[in-house]
């Protein structure tokens, strides 16, 4: 496996992107192949880095580091471990399906969706390979600029307002976290923006944060992932863009966008400020838990199935963020594998509601009901994603949440108990919903001449209900890559942490 | 002979004089003269100096300023003709086709 | 004494140079035909080809020339490179443009190359006196430059309230050399601090001098309080001279402010620190919030003007040589974005600059792409996205106020820039996600611009994607330097 | 003091002045007769009788040879002490104070080219008539 296979994964896209700059605008099926071509390729190349990631090696993998700022100690410094690893996959395997799903539904100025689809690829990947501070930084900002577009040109009514709402939130975090970068570089001693280096350096005991440098850094960096994932105050962002942005952006949001905050902590916070994690754990722990009862109370009252998808995933991400700081391998397993599980629930349930879109030109619960008999093979599927979604034994979503309550059982019972209960009322809304749009008669004479799904759209949804069968049955084949780099993240976080003690 | 403070004094209150002149008045004719006025403030400080201390440069300094305060004149008014010619008013009040 | 003087006159053959064409250029002006004077622009391009040589030619002749009055230094070189790329952005920018709005071509570049003379003396000038002469060689210049439509009222204004302003606040400059002057019987810089440092000067003097001198700047760099003629100058202008009066005179201003307060005044720090502080919150705070509400591109652009500004205070303030390396980087990169964009401005503002408001870009995004993209990078680089040379240089100074522990002045700076994104978005916004109207008229390019354009988007991918070049050479050019 | 003394002569001056003009003033006005007539109160024009408002709208023009002037004007404030110290300063200075000299012929020849030293100007002869 050539050593530059990341950097390939990474830019393919964006090479694709270019080539579609100087494409002839007319000719949009062309157009549409040529995206298209690029995004399989892209998961083809980036299959291969599964089957050869190697277990047993917790550190970097596939890595690739070569100067780029000289001047300034910045590198351009690619890998993945067992925590990126996936995120990566993900990435590969949703584009290709969101390409896909909106092959019918976007009609104008398809060159440029295109070529902005793609170049949100390559920032997400990028996002997720990054081991420079900088290039992290980079890729997180540019990553805005594609999505921006792709929510505020192809989206809804008001799209605009949450186009610009997106970008603002992301803007206002990330900058802080620029000054918090910047200054982890100079109390290093000004010399890397290297994130192995710094985090080298920090446990040799040559950088010494005081508690309340960690105190504010930590704040800087995780205030800007908790906007992305979001956390429960901050979540105000989600529902808007969600709504506004098209059927493939919301996909690639759900799917992708929101892991980058629980990847941030996971990859930066834990490690780098572990006295200052302990410190807020708490706090946090306190707000993962309101956002999963908010969200899934507020998702029980929309009358928009798209919303109430939308607000599903607050409540979900509340649960990864509860795993994530009961600081236990349990807890941080589950909370991987659930970021993946949302991804391809949530995305799958997003490209659903598409579907029905597509069909309707509404997304009004009201507007539906006895689907099933219309549209059988959608319901089937419909069925299979909700329950993958509630979390059903056998369904990659029981994994997830399983283990995170184990691990949030061992941190704090309480959050435990009143998290389990969540799950219990996302059943509620999930069922509710699906019992309201697929059971009974058809309320709605114009549902009754319904075309069930066609070829393109079955070919989009295989890989996500295959998936979601596979992750939920072999999960012991996912976790085992994760298993070596989420327990150094936890040996890393107890060894500084005992650095720190003296 | 005269201390050098009395100059000073002299100096600041004809500056003073010149920038209030400038903040109050309305006729742009009016404001350019205060900035003249200001100037030659300056002007004055600088040749009270340079008296003072016996040093030359000061008064090659007041050359200076002389000069370039002729070539604003120049400039100025010929701005001043300008805007006349198209607006036909000479108040700075009436210059407002831009608003802060 | 001539002979050495004569022997000096090299360190000031980029000025001669330039003047030398510019009386050439006007008389060409004056007594070839109509249908020849156009070769005013190619001259004018010629001239600062020339002067780009021969200010190369005075790398590592380091020192101090004519008695004093001049500096050669890494500073200064840096700096008239970067007002000779500026004065080329602009002659290609006004030379379509003066056709376009029938003016003649040739004052406006004649008086373009006596600008750059005047911005040159400044960040050569190690003398208040040479201060004063180039800051007003600039300021006349621009004076002309800024009325030079005289038929067009709005032009008439700007001219205007630019002159009366700027001399007033050359009062202001002036007065405080005197002070200097007459609290260190010199108007040496080195001699000036020399002075203060041996305590043989009346503090109060100094300090009144330096409050004077800053007031007398401000208005020049357009920081606030002494901001508020530069919307409707910019405004008014004709279109390549706001964009040029939106970056040389406030590169040049703050050159010169750097000098004095660094090798003048830097007894005074402690004093002068809590002016630049203020001044530059405020500065960024102004500029930025009453840029949200503007509805006419060039006033936005104004006051984002004024906000950048405030981000170069931020890097005069840290007083370090990052500060100084940050400022060159920026002045350079902000002088691309914001003439590119201006140059855009004009194109679609039509003949009369008549179409400068935000609705006038409707729809632009995908009748124009190309135009639409440069544009967008623009502002993307004004707002600093990543891959901007207007990231890298806000890294670069927020970086130096982090080193020099001014973590307040860094926070109240990034959120600043979050706040700006949101009116460079709404551009961009009317762009794509607004449908053109229906009477829209094809927006006429012209080669020239269009040349203006592309570099202006090279330079600032290159600076952005690979900074490392320009900074490692501004860090250079500052070596020793305060 | 002496510096006060110098000022007290001033005073001196200052009071006679003002003595005399007050005392001459007053002096006239006691023993001059009272007539007024329509002319008398008049302004003086020569015995002829004022026609239209003193206030009348100097010619734009002469705005611009002022300006004009006063450019060759400051060009004095510079030679005079060229030329007083010419002797000293030798071939340099000499050079140097020629190119001033050209420098502001140049100016000269521009503005003649231009045609603003006529009193009016070529192009404006067209739009005299309102004038």
């Amino acid at each position: 496996m050539p050593h530059s296979i990341l950097t390939l994964i990474t830019f393919l896209p964006a090479g694709g992107a270019a080539l579609l700059l100087f494409w002839p605008r007319t000719g949009a099926s062309a157009i549409r192949n040529i995206a298209m071509g690029v995004s399989l390729l892209t998961l083809l190349l980036s299959l291969p880095l599964f089957p050869a990631f190697d277990t047993s090696n917790p550190g970097m993998q596939f890595e690739q580091s070569a100067a780029w700022i000289p001047s300034l100690g910045i590198r351009y410094h690619v890998g993945i471990d067992g925590i990126s690893l996936f995120l990566v996959l993900l990435t590969t395997v949703l584009t290709p399906v969101a390409i896909l799903s909106s092959w019918k539904s976007i009609q104008t100025k398809v060159r440029e969706y295109h070529l902005f689809m793609l170049l949100l690829e390559t920032g997400m990947i990028g996002v997720f390979v990054a081991l420079d501070f900088f290039l992290f930084y980079v890729f997180w900002e540019v990553m805005l600029v594609p999505m921006y577009f792709l929510i505020g040109v192809w989206g809804g009514q008001r799209r605009i307002y949450a186009a610009v709402k997106f970008f603002l939130y992301t803007m206002v975090g990330s900058v802080l976290m620029l000054l918090a970068i910047i200054a982890l570089y100079l109390l290093n001693g000004a010399t890397t923006f290297d994130f192995p280096a710094i985090l080298e350096s920090l446990h040799q005991g040559n950088l010494i944060l005081s508690p309340g440098q960690q105190h504010w850094l930590f704040l800087a960096f995780f205030f800007a992932f908790a906007i992305k994932v979001p956390l429960f105050p901050l979540h105000t962002w989600l529902p808007d863009a969600h709504v506004e942005a098209p059927t493939a952006g919301s996909v690639v949001l759900a799917g992708v966008l929101l892991k980058m905050g629980t990847y941030g902590i996971v990859r930066f916070c834990l490690p780098l400020f572990p006295e200052a994690t302990r410190e807020f754990t708490p706090f946090i722990s306190l707000l993962a838990v309101v956002g999963i009862i908010y969200g899934a109370l507020v998702a029980m009252v929309q009358t928009d199935i798209k919303k109430l998808v939308a607000y599903s995933s607050v409540s979900h991400l509340g649960f990864v963020v509860l795993g994530i700081f009961a600081l236990n391998e349990q807890g941080l397993h589950g909370a991987m594998y659930q970021m993946l599980n949302h991804g391809i629930s949530t995305g799958a349930l997003f490209l659903l509601v598409g579907m029905l879109y597509d069909r309707r030109h509404t997304r009004l619960i009201d507007e539906f009901g006895g689907l099933a008999d219309p549209l059988p093979v959608f319901s089937a599927i419909f069925m299979i994603v909700a329950l993958s979604s509630i979390g059903l034994p056998m369904l990659n979503g029981f994994v997830g949440e399983f283990l995170i309550l184990l691990g949030a059982f061992d941190a704090d019972r309480t959050y435990a108990v009143i998290a389990a209960s969540g799950v219990i009322l996302s059943a509620v809304y999930m069922l509710w919903v699906y019992q309201r749009v697929v059971f009974g008669q058809v309320t709605n004479p114009r549902n009754r001449r319904l075309l069930d799904l066609d070829f393109r759209e079955k070919l989009v949804l295989l890989p996500l209900v295959v998936l979601i069968f596979w992750m939920g049955i072999y999960s012991e084949s996912f976790l085992r890559k994760m298993d070596g780099s989420v327990s150094q993240v936890l040996q890393h976080f107890r060894s500084s942490a005992v650095v720190m003690k003296h | 002979m005269i201390p050098l403070g009395f100059y000073l004094v002299v100096s600041a209150i004809l500056f003073s004089i010149g920038a209030y002149g400038f903040l109050i008045k309305r006729n742009i004719i009016t404001l350019f003269m205060c900035i003249e006025l200001m100037l030659n403030a300056v002007n004055l400080s600088f040749v009270a100096f340079a008296r003072y201390y016996a040093l030359l440069d000061g008064q090659v300094f007041v050359f200076f300023v002389m000069a370039v305060a002729a070539a604003e004149a120049a400039v100025g008014l010929g701005i001043i003709v300008a805007l006349f010619r198209n607006r036909q008013t000479l108040n700075v009040d009436e210059t407002n086709l831009m608003k802060w | 004494m001539d002979g050495s003087l004569a022997l000096e006159i090299p360190q000031i053959f980029p000025e001669i140079a330039l003047s030398v064409f510019g009386i050439a250029i006007l008389l060409l002006d004056t007594f070839l035909p109509k249908s020849k004077r156009h070769a005013a622009t190619g001259i004018a391009l010629a001239a600062i080809a020339l002067t780009a040589v021969f200010t190369l030619g005075l790398v590592g002749e380091d020192g101090t020339f004519f008695s004093g009055m001049i500096v050669v230094d890494g500073f200064s070189i840096f700096l008239r490179i970067t007002f000779l790329v500026v004065g080329a952005l602009t002659v290609l920018a006004s030379s379509s443009y003066a056709t376009r709005e029938n003016l003649a071509v040739g004052e406006f570049q004649a008086l373009v190359l006596f600008a750059i003379v005047g911005m040159n003396l400044m960040a050569a000038s190690n003398e208040l006196i040479m201060i004063f002469l180039g800051l007003e060689t600039l300021s006349i210049a621009s004076y002309i430059l800024l009325g030079i439509k005289r038929s067009d009222a709005k032009s008439n204004e700007a001219a205007l309230k630019y002159f009366l302003l700027g001399s007033f606040s050359s009062a202001f400059m002036l007065y405080g050399i005197a002070l200097a002057y007459g609290a260190t019987r010199t108007t040496n810089l080195e001699a000036i601090g020399r002075e203060i440092a041996a305590g043989s000067a009346g503090m109060t003097l100094i300090y009144v001098a330096v409050g004077l001198l800053f007031v007398g700047f401000g208005f020049k760099v357009a920081v606030v309080p002494f901001h508020v003629w530069t919307p409707d100058v910019y405004e008014g202008a004709p279109t390549p001279i706001s964009a040029f009066m939106s970056v040389g005179p406030k590169a040049a201003g703050f050159a010169v402010l750097v000098r004095v307060l660094m090798v003048a005044f830097p007894a005074a720090y402690a004093k002068w620190l809590g002016l630049v502080w203020l001044s530059a919150v405020l500065t960024m705070f102004v500029g930025n919030c009453v840029a949200l509400v503007q509805s006419n591109i060039k006033r936005m652009l104004a006051y984002s003007s004024i906000a950048h500004a405030g981000y170069i205070l931020v890097a005069v303030a840290t007083r370090n040589q990052e500060g100084v390396a940050a400022l060159l980087f920026y002045t350079l990169t902000y002088a691309l974005m914001n003439i590119g964009a201006f140059t855009i401005v004009s194109l679609v503002s039509r003949q009369g600059d008549r179409k400068t408001y935000l609705d006038d870009y409707a729809g632009l995004g995908f009748k124009q792409p190309g135009l639409a993209a440069a544009l967008s990078i623009f502002l993307l680089s004004l707002a600093g996205i990543p891959l901007t040379a207007g990231f890298a240089g806000k890294f670069f100074i927020f970086r130096a106020a982090l080193e020099s522990k001014f973590v307040w002045l860094a926070i109240i700076g990034v959120l600043n820039s979050a706040i700006s994104v949101y009116y460079y978005l709404r551009v961009i916004v009317v762009m794509y996600m607004k449908e053109a109207p229906d009477d829209w008229s094809p927006v006429a390019m012209s080669s020239s611009a269009i040349a203006v354009i592309a570099l202006s988007v090279l330079g600032i991918l290159q600076f952005g994607i690979f900074p490392d070049m320009l900074i490692s050479l501004a860090r250079s050019s500052v070596i020793g330097y305060r | 003091m002496p510096m006060m003394l110098q000022f007290a002569n001033v005073l001196v001056f200052l009071a006679v002045g003002i003595f005399f003009l007050v005392f001459s003033l007053t002096l006239s006005s006691l023993v001059r007769p009272y007539k007024y007539s329509a002319e008398k109160l008049s302004p003086y024009e020569c015995g002829e009788n004022p026609v239209g408002s003193p206030w009348i709208q100097f010619n734009i023009r002469f705005y611009v040879f002022a300006l004009i002037f006063i450019v060759f004007d400051v060009e004095v404030v510079f030679l005079v002490p060229w030329a007083v110290v010419f002797k000293k300063l030798g071939m340099f200075a000499f050079v140097e104070g020629l190119i001033f000299i050209a420098i502001l012929a140049v100016g000269l020849a521009y503005v003649w080219a231009k045609g603003d030293l006529q009193w009016v100007r070529p192009e404006e002869r067209g739009s005299l008539a309102e004038r």
